[in-house]
């Protein structure tokens, strides 16, 4: 599988169809746990994406991503704004210059991602946080040769039913301390949303 | 929601425009940002100060922007962290060559876009640095938390560091004295009632009519514990005491001491917490160098208070005693 | 009634010993009196300048005192008049040999008594001047009435008698520049909540959830309509037009602005308000010299907003610029 | 009929318990036409006042007054305390130097407590104040030569009546206007106390 720039668009745009959808439950899930912000947050910074790269001509996917990674920068706000522009930002950076991504590429770009987004939140796996989605997903490319839309769904999903039985230690959750434990987190659900997308747009490009 | 606005999307906008048209000859609005910096801003050879944070805590944090305090405010949505580009452009309408100097509340948010505003503009070749205050004892610092929040003290950060700022501190020393602020200050809050994000249009949490909530956050973050309302005497023995437990201030020791109202409590109110609040340091034979009354870090229309000790030396108290021409902050 | 107190009876009693307790390198208390002067106080040679009123509007009058605006403030039960005998106590107080100038807020119990205090006064050799403040334009001046309530302009009244008594004037210059600025001084309010006075325990009126009352005096009295919320503009068009067609405003005039919160109104508010109120006069060709945004002149806990402003000549102008070192009003 | 020392007492203390007794009456009728303080401020400054009378030994019925006048000028408040405080303080300066008051001493006296009480008020009759009790009793004495307790009663009584309805255009009543109309003036009715007292005394007197 590769990515190029039509298919790296159709990921961003998937991803946002699925948050414009389900804006209020990622609030209502930001609600017991958090300050009720987090679909608002993410429905408002990725509708901004799209725009955005309805504007631009593209000759690189590291473009794309940059214009995701600025635009979610400037709209998001709040914590989740940072982290998703690191993500977006260190897979710029790592597959900057290459025209087409191929799945070895794309995994040492999830890699630097998860890297990126730990660092940037002083957060690890186990925490409750967007991280418990992104790092195992990181995995499945780094120990897979041949990645299929399927793994990645099931990588995604398996990755949310453990989020749920975590106890948040980073963030606004982890004011609720063992309260916590039980509830999905907003931001890992978010995550989950773009990978599904990104498992779409993955068998789209297998065919 | 009964509230004196126009438009709930439009709080911050309209409130930016409305501090601008109060103090035209103080400060300005950096073009299609919600930045509001000091009108002679950037000063050559003085270190820039940034802090800023979600709305909805006025006078904080453009309240404290002026000569003695900081150079420049970002104002996020309301209890929400503002963009990185947002801080970027204060930094950049700051810097006067010797750096600058980011204060943050520590919240996740603030942290996060602040730190990548600090990262983007040491890219573009200016010098950062930053403290993150975490004066708030209700909410305990360990491993599994994120640490203490940052409330009320932030004004006196703002306050002695801008000093230091004004008097031609270079950056690494306005960062020891902070630093020094961040290790001596604590504080504690509770309240009466909620206060209503303009864009949720309902209250943000509900008490029960004879219910107070100890340890409670400027967003109306849980604190640690609801109980019936007790009587001004027994609640600010219990602040006070939470904060004396948590920082050893001896006898004979000088402090300052801010009551901060929340938004809604009458400033009476205050002032009957402070009698009760000085007679317990005077009991304990700390001597109190200063004493700041008033609204300085609120929550809306919040009814409640919450205390803030500082610990002084010599260097502290001339910083908090030099002059500022802040309009919240005048000394 | 949910407050931080501790005896309703008290609070009064309580709070001026806070008051003291925050500030006692600038004021005392006068020994069994809710009164409260100047360190300094009487200085020789200046006249001396005396307020007050019911408690309950803080941080009027008590955080008025201080160099450059009171000599003293009375401390009356909440939204009663002080009696006679303690604004004596504080004439006495601030006397230095030229004489004390009184500001009395336009309500019959406040001037009863403070008349009173004045012929106790005169007859005890104290030469005395007053001037009565009267700036609601909600209720209007005629026969039928007492005339105009007293509100936030009385604050500039304070500022600008003090420091003409500062700079040296004579008590019956202080009194003509006192009678200026009530001549040229107009306000009015409105109110979204009631407040609860503590002896009371219960509001002391009620709105509905979707109605404000226009016109509202600061301790509740009827104002001249109640109807549902409108928008901040809407508002901050209504109380300034009510104001410009009561005083003459031309265009190219130099005035100034006060937006006074009445007690649980987020600053937030006010900013959005003011910004509107600033277009308003813009449009008119009025020149705004000087805002002032803040709580000055409240009403317990009660939400509401009301504006002032003040035809400014020269003089007055110097006044309102002159040095304060009140807590409440420094510049 | 005379007034000495004893029934100067008398007649004040008697007043204290009538305004004891109906405190909550006078504070409701303050209520809708006023701010609801009238009872409390009253009772406050009465119970004062007796207080004051027993500690000290009089020699003259201007001593008592006088005490009554400094009284409720210190413990009154409001609008009501320096205008009570003002007619007690004029009743005084009229009686000085005689130790038994006889009518005609008295109507002066009275006399002179209405123009203080009309000059302090700005205040003059027919506008729903206690002026208009104090001064038809003023007349009354004024007028007859031989006044009993009856009289009184039955002027004050009539006083009342009238002032019902009036329209309010002093004091905080004022604001109400024509919704002050029907009402009874709370400073009015403590000022019938003050008379039923006197006329109680009186007719003790003349006995
Ligand atoms: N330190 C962190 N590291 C990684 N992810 C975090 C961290 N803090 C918060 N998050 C993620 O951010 C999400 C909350 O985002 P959002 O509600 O938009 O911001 P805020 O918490 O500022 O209101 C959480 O659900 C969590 O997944
Ligand atoms: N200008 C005035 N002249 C005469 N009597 C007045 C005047 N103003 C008020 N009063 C009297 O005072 C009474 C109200 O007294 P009180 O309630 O104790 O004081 P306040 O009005 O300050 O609350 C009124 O009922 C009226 O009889
Ligand atoms: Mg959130
Ligand atoms: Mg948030
Ligand atoms: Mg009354
Ligand atoms: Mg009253």
């Amino acid at each position: 599988m590769e990515l190029d720039v039509s298919r790296t668009i159709k990921w961003i745009k998937l991803a946002n169809e699925k948050i414009q959808m389900n804006k209020d439950y990622l609030t209502t899930l930001d609600q017991p746990i958090g300050d009720g912000d987090h679909g608002i947050n993410m429905a408002r910074g990725f509708q901004a994406v799209v725009t955005k790269l309805d504007e631009e001509d593209y000759q690189e996917v590291s473009d794309v991503l940059k214009d995701v990674a600025m635009t979610i920068m400037s709209k998001v706000g709040g914590a989740s704004g940072p982290l998703f522009a690191t993500v977006f930002l260190k897979l710029t950076n790592a597959l900057k210059g290459e025209q087409i991504i191929n799945q070895k590429q794309f995994a040492i770009g999830l890699n630097e991602a998860v890297s990126g987004l730990k660092q940037r939140g002083k957060a690890t796996e186990g925490e409750k946080t967007m991280v418990d989605v992104w790092s195992p997903i990181a995995d499945l490319f780094q120990t897979n040769e041949e990645v299929d839309h399927s793994s990645i769904l099931q990588t995604a999903s398996n990755a949310l039913e453990k989020v749920k039985d975590m106890m948040a230690t980073k963030g606004r959750a982890s004011y609720f301390k063992e309260k916590s434990i039980g509830h999905l987190d907003p931001g890992a659900v978010s995550s989950y949303y773009i990978f599904e997308a990104l498992a779409e747009v993955w068998k789209g490009a297998s065919k | 929601m009964k509230k004196i606005i126009n438009d709930p999307d439009q709080v911050v906008q309209d409130m930016v425009n409305g501090y601008i048209a109060a103090y035209p000859e103080k400060v300005r609005l950096i073009p299609n940002t919600l930045v509001l910096a000091r009108k002679e801003a950037p000063i050559k050879g003085k270190v820039g100060l940034v802090s800023g944070g979600g709305s909805g805590h006025e006078p904080a944090h453009a309240g404290y922007v002026g000569k003695g305090m900081l150079d420049a405010a970002v104002a996020g949505e309301v209890f929400t962290s503002p963009t990185p580009d947002q801080v970027l452009e204060a930094i950049k309408a700051v810097d006067g060559g010797e750096g600058v100097f980011l204060i943050i509340k520590n919240y996740t948010g603030d942290v996060l876009n602040f730190e990548m505003a600090a990262e983007m503009a040491e890219a573009e070749g200016i010098q950062v640095e930053k403290v993150i205050v975490n004066d708030d004892v209700a909410v305990e610092d360990s491993s599994f938390t994120t640490g203490r929040r940052g409330i009320a003290g932030t004004v006196l950060v703002h306050k002695i560091a801008g000093a230091k700022a004004e008097s031609g501190g270079s950056l690494k020393e306005i960062k020891q004295v902070a630093d020094k602020v961040v290790a001596n200050v604590r504080s504690m809050g509770m309240a009466l009632t909620s206060c209503t994000v303009p864009a949720a249009g309902k209250p943000s949490f509900t008490l029960k009519e004879d219910e107070m909530e100890i340890g409670i956050g400027i967003h109306g973050e849980p604190g640690i514990e609801r109980k019936p309302i007790t009587s001004a005497d027994e609640i600010a023995t219990e602040l006070t005491n939470r904060i004396l437990e948590d920082i050893e201030i001896s006898k004979g020791n000088n402090i300052a001491v801010m009551i901060n109202g929340l938004g809604a409590t009458p400033e009476m109110e205050l002032y009957i917490v402070n009698e009760k609040v000085q007679g317990i340091l005077h009991d304990n034979g700390i001597h109190v160098y200063r004493t700041f009354v008033g609204e300085y870090m609120t929550s809306l229309e919040m009814a409640g208070i919450s205390i803030t000790l500082l610990k002084l030396d010599d260097e502290l108290k001339t910083l908090l005693d030099a002059g500022s021409e802040a309009p919240a902050f005048r000394s």
